[in-house]
């Protein structure tokens, strides 16, 4: 037996043992998921027990060195530990921006004080984490922000608002991008820093979308002070810094990476049920060739996602089809929302309170807040002009 | 008929439009819906609208009202639209009162048409049954013979209009269904007699719809409005006019989405440029700017027809809700999609035209039911 | 009775006793149609008795003056005999671009001397003509154009190639754009000229179309010799005249107003045909589905030209939904072709000969025709940029 | 069954890659095409195939063959879709003697398949019939049973290879129809053999078609191919291994159009700019590029799930014809109005691919069709 399959079979004899009968089968559940912080608290006793034993392992982070709280697998080992975990459908034991975006960065760029500083406080569920990159006037483009850390005396006063900062009602430090040099050509004048977001120059406020409550956020800078300690990658070299974040988020488990290609039986069940069935076909014939068509455009991405993984994992390097993921997957989602809304029919139509089930309402409020997925994290327009330009090598 | 305005159309669409524009800012719709407003509209605009003629138009004279047609119903709604005013201009006027007025005795129209014309009485049409999706004729709602007269049982929802409305004009059963639009009638039903049931249906549009209840409601022989188990007929009739109607407010939605759209379009910087100057996005623009003419010229030719009573009026109707249908849900969309991320806020006020869009959609049917109606209609 | 009204009843009078039997009810019928010239000839004794009868009025240009071989008549005079010719589907005594485009372009822009030398040619049919505009790598781009004329001594020298000059092997003469000062830019050395094809210096050829035998050419131009008195409206502004003339072509009978909207009768027959229809409809549902939209868009797009005309009609000046009728058109004629391609199946795969019907092969032959209803006479992009920009005013 | 390619068929690939770009530009079927070449396609080069070892692959190494599947048959096919080339390699390859692969007698295999193997004979598949559309199972043609053997009557149209070729498998209908699939045979019939007519077929794409005429054409037992009565799940099995094929070719026709047409955006100018720096096109490019990338994985699943005789294999086969047939209209459609005037033009080549997409489509199922196979597989 390979040291990975040995490992493999002990971590699964471990999870079996030791895993707390009431996450079992939990994985897809948000009110089993924690992502730790100040203000966070456990729902449910085994919970906290999951964490903490797995905490005790250093498997909040597996792969993460053993000196900040790590776990010290191999990449390997690491993949055979989460395919164990999804065997019994556990819930990840610790989960968030620290673990997925900052955390991975810091490991990358940051400085063994940088890394010694915060990532223990990320694998101890202390410290949760929120980003800071778009604002208002700089949405697709991101380097045109305006927030500034000036640096006076021993600290970065920052000015500004940053815009879709998700969870920062709940985080308790932001990593940031800045400028702080105004008079530098955009994207050489800008400065990552991490800042704590309990201080009195900080303003949190949620934001409503069209689909009601979200975990966004702005949050606004007054004179806030940042330490220079803090600073990643050195004062007005943020820009690659934040190219290497982007890397962990769209790679990663990052928020523009959640499954888009959620299968049909939904919208067949909702089919049936709405419009009927006549010798076990979808009666009405148009929803039915939609549904076929729904079903193959995520059977066709699916696919081209494998083929990219197969790839991958045969030591080539990615393809350009990963180029066109993210667009697709936005896409196959919204129109799944979309059919969704024909099926439903009048009873598409409701908010809240009587007349509506509950399915229909979250179906609903699904797909408004699905037309964000063409929006967020790289909207449909840059993703199209990125392939056209790095893919397929069209002039600008 | 010529797909043209008169003057006087000019005048009552250009009023309609100043006094929308000025009344009817989406700010107000967002504080009702922030107020839970249970009426969901301004009973105050809405006798103004009535002291402006426009709860008259679609009346015969002889009923008071002014004798005008559906070419002029549509400038109003298409006012309505642009402001996303919630005034219950289609449920009131367009359907319950529609009923009586195509179809109610003497002493019906005369009782109550006054009313909703000087604004003090309010009528709402229940026809809509859960499940029955555009079906006017899956009425599952009985109204069973008991002496004189009958005793209605059932439920009805998206009732526009309804919450709060002073009647009700009520689609049952009353005979079997033997022929495909037999045994359907309509009856006149105060809200305040005995079994009638109501409750605010919130929708994602918040426009006052209610959910109705008839729980042994009785009923006389001179509630029935129109022929006795001919009422199919009948509420189709309304249901065109009010569909051609919300057409009307539709075109008014989608164009003031476009206009604002474009406005951002101009206004918006990226990368150092304006971005209504990127040629993709310039062509998607242009392409919802066709639709929206495309629309213009079907709302326009249905009111006609109705108004003419053409013989292809039917097929219009399907014309102009199908394409309207397609055309506001794009522009709603796309709308937000080329407002990026600020368009995703309730803070703004383009979803707000979104979320009509789609209200306005499956509403009367949406696009894949007239073409098939159409088809049926055209015969193919 | 209106003097329009006596005019009207006076034309049908006439035309009921002397418009030739055989050539009633053939309208629509191309072999019926008479383009004039020195290689024209008429292929019925009946067609050349219209032709003279008709010429003898002057109603082979109703509306242009007498003295130039036309009728003199007035636009509703001329708008009702339109009519009248319309009720007996009587095909035009004569057509072609020396009518609907240079002619008019003369009336309105040319000098006396220039209208007195060629109108009174195409009215009798003598000479007909056809149009030098496009070039090979002066597309959608026209003013790029760079054939050249040079003036040497009493005659222009011109050198070049044009491309798209329909009928250019049947017409005797050619109105063309050449460039006559290169230094300028590029909308200011442009000169209008008329030119005699019938000269060494001149090649025509025809081209091969994606569907086979086409009306189009490619003209080349070797020391061909133009005379300075066929300049029109002065060298190096021909670019005011060639906008004259393209309004012509756009509303006019010019090649890019042909109906587009073709009814789906021919369509809803082939579906009933190919795939069966029960009670009454059209079996296949997605087809039925797919008929219905293409009738609706047909329809939408017939009452805005309605719409248009009206308008005109009430003395209002068109508005910007004209910008939209010849993208729309085309597309919506292209959506037939596809539909019909669908409707036809493996039948829609014939090119000639046997296994295929007559009707199955020129409805494919019309399908890639019509791929270039997109693209000539202005391509959709270009109407697509002229709407953002005109009617929506987006910057540039 | 990854979604990879392994080092042999990278090598396969590349290699049939060289061979359709020396071996065969466009210009070799436009030359076949205005010469009015009968056969439509290069024996000389048909044998080189074979020499190459490509007719080979996907027999059993008992038959003569290499013993691959039909993740090497597409890469061929891809290849030769990149050159529009001509040569029958789906119609004798994968249609004909695939049937006697497939279902055919130890004799039917001996006899032929060495000669398909070595390019010295053609085998064609007669299945198609006037009227039937995509329907394999609609067939009107009868062996009407006569002594020991069969007497064929009946019409055959868009036989794929068939003009020219030695032999064809026809079906015809041997019992009576009441199970859907049942009471379809396949014969095995030389072209010689008296009562056979064949005419060429003139298509839009000019590859070799025939019109098949059988007129009491005498088949013996032996001449059957698989069991009788049995023939509608034979032929299922070669047309969707023939699809998946097709498939495979159409990918290869879909990536050269594009590549084309990419070049042309970089290479036109108007305006005073290339034009693909103007944005509406690239999106559009870039939206091209992204169904030519989803077909390419739909056709390596179904290719691999057909070689694994996988449960959801006929799935695979309607998801990869689907994607491809709208993916390769789409991307020629595009093709010609990207290159404006001159890609109407019979003297550009860009034209060919259009016609080659609409062959491809309208061969073994539209997208329409398979997306109405594959929601019936799917169990809605």
């Amino acid at each position: 037996m390979s040291n990975i399959e040995v490992f493999r079979s002990e971590a699964r004899a471990w999870l079996e043992q030791n895993a707390p009968e009431e996450i079992r089968g939990k994985a897809g559940d948000p009110s089993w998921h924690y992502s730790g912080g100040r203000k966070a608290s456990f729902h449910h006793p085994a919970q906290e027990r999951w964490f903490a034993m797995m905490r005790e392992r250093g498997w909040t982070a597996p792969d993460w060195p053993v000196e900040y709280g790590g776990g010290g697998l191999g990449a390997q080992e690491a993949a055979a530990l989460k395919q164990e975990l999804a065997r019994l459908k556990l819930p990840p034991p610790l989960e968030g921006m620290g673990l997925s975006m900052i955390g991975p960065t810091l490991l990358q760029v940051g400085s063994p004080e940088q890394c010694r500083e915060h990532l223990p406080k990320i694998t101890s569920g202390q410290i949760r984490w929120c980003q800071g990159y778009s604002e208002p006037s700089a949405g697709s483009d991101l380097a045109s922000l305006q927030t500034s850390a000036r640096q006076v005396e021993d600290r970065f006063i920052i000015n500004g608002q940053k815009i879709w900062t998700s969870g920062a009602h709940l985080a308790d430090w932001i990593f940031m991008l800045t400028r702080t040099d105004s008079t530098a050509p955009k994207h050489l004048g800008i400065t990552f820093v991490l800042l704590d977001l309990d201080q009195p120059g900080v303003e949190v406020r949620q934001i409503q979308m069209i689909s009601g409550a979200s975990p966004f956020c702005e949050t606004f800078f007054r004179d806030a002070v940042a330490d220079p300690a803090n600073v990643i990658g050195g004062v007005n070299r943020g820009w690659t810094v934040a190219k290497v974040l982007l890397t962990h988020e769209r790679s990663g488990s990052g928020p523009g990476n959640r499954p888009g290609t959620s299968s049909i039986s939904r919208a067949l069940a909702a089919a049936r049920d709405k419009l009927g069935e006549q010798d076990g076909r979808v009666r009405d014939p148009i929803v039915r060739d939609k549904l076929a068509q729904l079903a193959m455009d995520q059977q066709c991405l699916q696919l081209t996602m494998q083929r990219s993984v197969d790839s991958r994992k045969a030591g080539e390097k990615p393809g350009p089809e990963t180029s066109i993921f993210k667009l697709c997957r936005s896409e196959v989602s919204q129109h799944h929302d979309e059919l969704m809304m024909t099926i439903n029919g009048p009873e598409a139509l409701g908010w809240e309170g009587d007349g509506f089930s509950e399915q229909e309402l979250t179906q609903t409020r699904a797909y408004l807040r699905g037309r964000g997925g063409t929006i967020a994290a790289g909207t449909s327009e840059i993703n199209l002009n990125i392939i056209a330009k790095r893919v397929l090598g069209l002039p600008d | 008929m010529p797909l043209l305005l008169t003057d006087e159309q000019k005048l009552l669409a250009r009023t309609a439009s100043e006094v929308i524009s000025k009344q009817s800012p989406v700010s107000r719709l967002r504080a009702l819906r922030n107020d839970k407003d249970e009426l969901g509209y301004s009973p105050q605009l809405w006798k103004y609208m009535a002291e402006l003629g426009w709860t008259a138009i679609p009346f015969s004279e002889a009923d008071g009202g002014l004798g005008m047609g559906m070419a002029e119903v549509v400038l109003v709604t298409e006012a309505l639209g642009r402001g996303l005013a919630p005034e219950p201009y289609i449920a009131c006027v367009m359907m319950g009162a529609q009923a009586l007025s195509l179809g109610g005795s003497t002493q019906q129209r005369t009782t109550w048409l006054p009313s909703i014309i000087d604004g003090s009485k309010m009528l709402a049409l229940a026809y809509q049954e859960p499940g029955a999706r555009y079906d006017l004729c899956k009425v599952d709602t009985r109204a069973r013979r008991d002496g004189d007269g009958f005793v209605l049982e059932g439920d009805k929802h998206h009732v526009l209009g309804g919450f709060g409305a002073d009647a009700l004009v009520v689609s049952a059963r009353t005979g079997d269904s033997t022929s495909q639009n037999g045994g359907i009638s309509l009856f006149l039903i105060p809200t305040d007699r005995a079994g009638v049931e109501l409750g605010r249906q919130w929708r994602m549009d918040t426009n006052n719809a209610a959910i109705v209840g008839l729980r042994g409601v009785r009923a006389s022989a001179t509630d029935v409005v129109g022929k006795l188990d001919a009422g199919a007929q009948l509420l189709r009739n309304v249901v065109d006019r009010a569909t051609v109607a919300l057409c009307g407010e539709m075109l008014g939605g989608m164009n003031e989405a476009l206009d604002r759209t474009l406005a951002y379009l101009q206004e918006r910087t990226q990368f150092g440029a304006i971005i209504g100057t990127f040629q993709a996005l310039k062509h998607r623009a242009a392409r919802l700017y066709i639709q929206a003419e495309l629309s213009r010229s079907a709302v326009m030719a249905a009111a006609r027809a109705l108004d003419a009573d053409a013989p292809d009026a039917a097929n219009l109707v399907c014309l102009a809700k199908a394409r309207c249908s397609d055309a506001y849900v794009l522009i709603g969309q796309e709308s937000v999609q080329l407002h990026g991320g600020i368009g995703m806020t309730d803070e703004h006020e383009i979803g707000f035209f979104l979320k009509r869009a789609r209200a306005s959609e499956m509403t009367f049917g949406d696009a894949a039911f007239h073409r098939d109606r159409f088809a049926t209609l055209s015969g193919f």
